[in-house]
């Protein structure tokens, strides 16, 4: 199971979870979602330490987070 | 007789409010109602209740608004300028379908005209002076007795049909004394209504809400016709229904050439004027709608049929005359005389009236 | 696993119909959260305002009552007077608390009403395609202000913290922000706080919070972000202009 | 006792401070009593600030269409300016109760009974000027007589707040010297 | 061709104010009109106008009252909410007889409702949402190019009759684009109203006064029946007088069966109605009140002589309708049909009910 | 003979409708004698309020409108922007500026609107009979808090005069009174400074005078002009909050 | 020419004057006027010194006040 | 030149961002100079946050009764949801106008004739996404000839701000493609 989980149908493509990340692990996918949008994506699940501060920063409360 | 009360009719109104159950009162200085807060400054306080003022009256009806939301029974009042200033409240209540009392004492107009009585407000009441397709149950008391009875009707009204009430009265009802008798009171729980917010009985389902914004069409269209629903079914239960008591008061019209016809106060000085006319041989009736809003097309339609032409007082420059129009369909000739900025029409100068149209020459 | 973040119990599972990185969303889980800890779920009622947020009853699991454009806190003030013993808090934008609603929002205050208001101030009018509100900064560029807001016309951007520390009755004024993960938490902290407070029925509550509107700014988020603290911050400064019960402390 | 003509309708008036309408109260408390049908309605509004004050009460044996009083059969006029305002209103063969410490006689209405009570000082020898409205009630007591002078008194009682006991006894008085006077 | 334009409805309206010689616009955004303000804002200070966006609908109306008092020629807009909110303003404005214009872009109603397009606030505009007897002019253009003639109207009509005067439009007018052609600017200086606060003319005699109070009843009564008499001659003068042309649009009415009634943009869908109705020979025809207040109740009445039938369409649940029912009093049928919540009727459907009136089984 | 003391040219020859011993009538008096001396009176336009002063114009020789209720600084507001020419004052009671008229007041001083304001504080409601101002002093009996004023039910006392001085923009903020010989001198001084601004340019002028309500207050006028010093002064305090042009110094 | 003139159908019988004036020379007089007030009344002109305050206090600007 | 049945109603729509009330702008501006009438009609409201977003445009030989279009001659579909919303309404032996490069191809209706313009990829080819409504305009022209190419590139230059002369290029580019495309 992975630590970080995004639901594609709440992402809006804002970004910000991008910006905040310490790690610089997330990126944008390059596929439209239902809504029009392009979902944030994990680039290297490895690095991300579960630190939840993207999931924190989300508007849309896209993201969950978990560790092992 | 012994239980009776000289009272004001503004003061009448107030005490019945208690006895039916209203804790919470929330309004704004403005003459001739103010008698109506001032007493129940004094009397909540005894009773648990809440008085409040509030900082004007936009924000009384919006407290009304959300008290009426938590299923309180629960009041304000004003004057014509003042009621002007509730239409959006008074309309949002009426998409929310809370049930409420709100007291029009009437006064002079347009403008800030006067403080003297007045019936200038009879279409802001009747027809939606707010926006939008909705109506207020409007009743219009004629005495003071009336002024505590049809407050009592109002409360039960407001929670039968979830609508909000309005008792529009005006600046001598509000002001004068009689003697009246104060019905028993009754006990009223704000958890009878589990719609309300903060409900939390064990048998609340998910979670109450309060909303008018309908932003699909499809939706609002659909309220719309739902409330459209709900009065026509008002109208019936005052046309033929349980309410019908409610609805009109008569006398001699089954045999009358002439029927006045005329609300409130104006109502009583046409009951002298029907009897001078009796009196001098002049087949008068007199027609008093008690309720404004369902009004009493179908008794007027029947009534067209019978008599010569209606006599239609009011004061204003005309205004529950275009009802009566409306049910008469052009049967029969339908007069009007108003007297307005306060002045009150004596008998003398409405029995000239009917002389002018039964005597011409 | 163990989950380390997730969505609060009090905030809907519908997605939202905010712009993308708008900050109306992370208030929201920010109240939910707030009102989740304190154990008030049950007894909460929230009074939404007409604004972008005016749909927020889709996004609390909570009573909830939408309230005419500025009347919230005359709402609120009807609520909670009936229901002593509920939770209740309006969630208010600039225009509808600082300009039409001017009067209901003091007099809610002076009176002390046991209510919290969340007041999100992000110097723009959003749901109606940005005009100028009266937190719009001088120069700034709105639909109703093409010039730039000229001060000399219609005056500065109205501090409403201040006005409402300058009142005797409130327990709690505050402004915060939410442009940083720091800052985040501490407005979490502030919207806390303000519940408590209505919770131990210490008095009126009020957190402005300092937001972006990337849409009528027609900034993307994280610019919008930084521009709140190069330019919002210093006419709306961060801090705590009440604080009687020494909450923060 | 029955009324006259099985209606009165009476319109008094003063300056603010007179107590009209207090005194109207005490008509309507008393016609009540006497089991009659009655009404009470003040002028209200600007005439509150510093000018004057009337108010209409109507006593009748039948109920009552309107408590408007455009003719009344009594005037009971506290001041001069209500003397000039109200009395070309009185109905033909009515009466006027005037307050003749203030309004000095003279030939007013010869359509009209004339009462004369110097309602002022009678008060103001009792002690207080305030009560000169009592007194007239007193009077009209005399002209229009719904029941017993004891009668009456127990409705002063009943209308005295109980906190201003020391009232009491004035206002009795008062209200006997105005009916005895208009005895005399 | 050449100086046709494609404008939206509410910024062809916002440019005609200018050129009418309008420089001050006091408002408050709210849609579907903010393109209105928005228009205004850039425009105004161009010709040393000033735009001013006020604090609430509330403040709007009352500076308007202000501002109007000075003889200058202003105006708001708003919608359905908005427009309930200055029903005490407009009260205040009508009683003391200023000249203004006001905008009322309709949306769904009551309460928040939508923003969609309505018709429901008929009532409100013509009947006086506001308390007392008064009564405004109100225009309902039915196109871009109505948006600008009659906001040209408003104001000449503002100034002749010292009446405020409102343009009822909806959401549709208010946000579509079509090509409009706009007046010649007037040249409007406001020292022309001698009777303007702060007016300094030579032959200026005492001071210049603006109330709307008067305490003496009969000073009251004498102010309304001065508008009364004022209400009736503009009734005539849009009745039979020089702004017929402004009172009503018509159709085919003269051989008409039945005859659709409908204002605004139901006007236009009801035309191609008649045309297909005419095609499948259904003699129909249409009636289009211009001016909704004067009601064109002459030409109703006429009307109903020929006639068999009214089919009257709105997007309400039937407000219009009952001053069609006064002017027709019972001599033919009248029928309703209404779309509400931002459904604009289709012509198919509309089609639909006629059959089922003139051909019903 | 030489005349000491007579009515000045501004001021009306009506008597007014005032109970005796009104502080309104001086109050007039004071804002008449400014105009004529500054020699502004032909280009003067006055607002008058819904309150006692309802009949302000038919006490002074001005052009004058009459507002709706709270609405005064509104229908100054649209006079100044058509007439920029034209000195404009409102009149208001607290009932008037402080209850329904707060957004009016708070927004047109915000917006610096080049006006003068009256603001007469007499912490009651006259012309209705007496009932409870957002000024009332905490514990004082009205019409409508009879069990006096209760601070945990409807909140403190509202400075009106503190508030505006947390804008930005008035230029000159003042708190009198005229119970004393002295104190209406100074009053004197600070309306004849509020229309000066104003006929500079230089913005929002406020002043708030103390007055007394004998008839509602149940106090003869010596009494309550002394009842100004024991119990209202100390609530709210004279003095000036601003004077961005030190027209005082 | 008096130095201090009261207009009786202005004054309200407040008393005000009488309790600003510093010589003490005002005092109320024991008739009605026509609206039904005690007017104030001048009882000792020679002491009254001219100073006016009286007529600066009266809300109803019933006093005028000359020197010789 | 004339329209085919003397009046075409279209309706355009997709995401809040492709520039849809434009593309109806520019339709209506061409068929304004060609001298017939037209009208345009925005969705507005809610739509605008977030979702999507559409408008009616008419254009028509005759006087236009209604700017509401409930079944349109034309589709101008910019994303897949507007296809699903729209291609049912419109009317039998209509066209449809799609983006191909959000729009999967498949069998939409066999009464509706469907156009494939790989817009988006157009207009990301010349440098820009944002110009993709352009390009479906200039297919537009194609599919209703109401005037030639040279005349409807004049109204793209009216219609582009003059500020923003460097945009102008991209869009008469972008319209040319567009109509290129279709002609294909
Ligand atoms: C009485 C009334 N006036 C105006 C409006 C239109 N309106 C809706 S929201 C709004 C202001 C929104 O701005 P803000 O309060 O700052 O909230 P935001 O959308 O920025 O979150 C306005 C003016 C309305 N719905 N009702
Ligand atoms: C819309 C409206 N609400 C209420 C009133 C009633 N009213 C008239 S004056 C007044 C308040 C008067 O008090 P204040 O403003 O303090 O002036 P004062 O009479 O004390 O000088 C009120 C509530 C009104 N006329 N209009
Ligand atoms: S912050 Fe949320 S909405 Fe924004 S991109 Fe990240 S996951 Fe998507
Ligand atoms: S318009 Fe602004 S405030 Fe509204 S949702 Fe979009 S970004 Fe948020
Ligand atoms: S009521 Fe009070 S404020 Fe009004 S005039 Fe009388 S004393 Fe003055
Ligand atoms: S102050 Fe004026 S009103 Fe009062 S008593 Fe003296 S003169 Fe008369």
């Amino acid at each position: 199971m992975p630590k970080w989980v995004i639901n594609e149908d709440l992402c809006k493509g804002c970004g910000i979870c991008i910006g905040r990340c310490p790690m610089k692990v997330l990126g944008v996918s390059d596929h439209l979602s239902a809504k029009g949008y392009h979902p944030t994506k994990m680039l290297n699940e490895e690095k991300c330490t579960s630190c939840a501060l993207c999931a924190r920063s989300c508007p849309d409360v896209a993201i969950e987070v978990y560790k092992a | 007789m012994a239980d009776k009360i000289l009272m004001k009719g503004n003061e009448a109104l107030a005490e019945t409010a208690v006895l039916a159950g209203c804790r919470h009162y929330f309004g704004y200085p403005i003459t001739p109602q103010s008698e109506l807060p001032e007493y129940l400054a004094k009397r909540l306080p005894e009773v648990e209740g809440v008085f409040l003022q509030a900082e004007s009256e936009i924000a009384a009806i919006n407290m009304i608004y959300g008290g009426a939301a938590t299923g309180a029974r629960v009041m304000t009042s004003s004057s014509s300028p003042g009621v002007s200033l509730k239409q959006e409240g008074i309309s949002y209540i009426a998409a929310a379908e809370l049930p409420c009392l709100i007291v029009n004492v009437m006064r002079g107009g347009p403008g800030l005209g006067n403080i003297s009585p007045a019936q200038s407000d009879y279409f802001q009441a009747t027809k939606g002076g707010g926006h939008g397709d909705y109506h207020l149950i409007v009743l219009a008391p004629n005495s003071v007795q009336e002024m505590s009875d049809m407050t009592m009707k109002a409360f039960e009204a407001a929670d039968t049909f979830k609508n909000p009430v309005m008792i529009l009265s005006d600046g001598v009802l509000g002001q004068m004394m009689e003697p009246v008798v104060l019905p028993e009171p009754v006990n009223f729980d704000i958890n009878s209504k589990k719609w309300g917010l903060g409900y939390r009985g064990a048998d609340k389902k998910g979670r109450n809400l309060c909303t008018t914004i309908f932003m699909d069409v499809e939706h609002l269209e659909e309220h719309n016709w739902h409330l459209y629903q709900k009065y026509q079914f008002i109208r019936d239960e005052f046309e033929k229904g349980s309410w019908k008591d409610l609805s009109i008061e008569e006398h001699e019209c089954e045999d009358a050439d002439i029927i006045l016809v005329g609300y409130g106060i104006i109502s009583r000085i046409l009951k002298t004027v029907v009897e001078k006319c009796r009196k001098r041989g002049i087949k008068a009736g007199l027609l008093r709608p008690k309720t404004l809003w369902p009004f009493p097309s179908g008794r007027v339609a029947e009534l067209a049929k019978k008599t010569k032409q209606f006599l239609v007082v009011e004061m204003s420059c005309g205004q529950m005359v275009e009802d009566i129009k409306l049910a008469v369909e052009g049967k029969v000739p339908v007069y009007f005389f108003g007297r307005t900025g306060g002045t009150i029409p004596s008998d003398f100068e409405i029995l000239n009236e009917v002389d002018k149209i039964v005597r011409p020459d | 696993m163990q989950k380390i973040f997730s969505r609060p119990q009090s905030l809907s599972a519908n997605p939202t119909h905010y712009c993308p990185g708008c900050d109306h969303g992370v208030i929201h889980r920010l109240v939910a959260e707030s009102i989740d800890e304190l154990g008030l779920a049950e007894r909460t009622i929230g009074v939404a305002p007409v604004g972008c947020s005016v749909f927020a009853y889709e996004y609390f699991n909570l009573d909830f009552i939408s309230a005419a454009h500025g009347r919230a806190p005359a709402v609120a003030t009807g609520i909670k007077r009936c229901r002593p013993d509920s939770i209740v808090f309006t969630y208010q934008g600039d225009g509808d608390l600082a300009a039409i609603g001017t009067a209901e929002i003091i007099h809610a205050a002076n009176r002390g009403e046991n209510i919290t208001v969340v007041f999100i101030n992000n110097a723009i009018y959003g749901m109606t395609g940005g005009q100028m509100a009266p937190t719009t900064l001088v120069g700034m560029k709105t639909a109703t202000s093409p010039y730039g807001r000229d001060a000399s016309l219609t005056g500065n951007p109205i501090k409403m913290s201040e006005m409402i520390a300058c009142l005797d009755a409130p327990a709690y004024v505050t402004r915060v922000t939410v442009n940083t993960p720091a800052a985040l938490m501490k407005t979490k902290k502030a919207i806390k706080n303000a519940f408590q407070l209505q919770k131990d029925g210490k008095g009126f509550s009020f957190v402005e919070v300092l937001c972006i509107c990337p849409t009528n700014w027609g900034k993307p988020p994280a610019e919008a972000h930084k521009w709140v603290t190069d330019n919002m911050i210093p006419v709306f400064p961060l801090g705590t202009f009440r604080d009687k019960h020494k909450i923060e402390a | 006792m029955n009324i006259p003509q099985g209606k009165e309708e009476v319109i008094m008036a003063g300056f603010g401070g007179q107590g009209v309408l207090f005194l109207g109260k005490v008509l309507a408390e008393v016609g009540m009593a006497a089991g009659k049908n009655v009404s009470w309605l003040p002028s209200y509004g600007p005439e509150m600030r510093g000018g004057t004050a009337n108010c209409s009460v109507v006593i009748s044996e039948a109920p009552i269409a309107s408590p408007i009083v455009n003719e009344p059969d009594l005037l009971i006029a506290m001041n001069r300016p209500s003397v000039t305002r109200f009395l070309p209103k009185v109905k033909k063969g009515g009466v006027m109760i005037y307050n003749a410490s203030l309004i000095p006689e003279e030939t007013f209405r010869s359509d009209v009974k004339a009462m004369a009570v110097p309602a002022s000082r009678i008060a103001g020898d009792l002690g207080s000027e305030r009560v000169a409205n009592v007194v007239m009630a007193g009077a009209f007591l005399r002209a229009c007589p719904v029941m017993s002078l004891e009668q009456a008194l127990k409705q002063i009682e009943h209308l005295t707040p109980a906190k201003k006991k020391e009232m009491l006894e004035l206002n009795k008085t008062a209200f006997t010297k105005g009916y005895e006077y208009a005895n005399a």
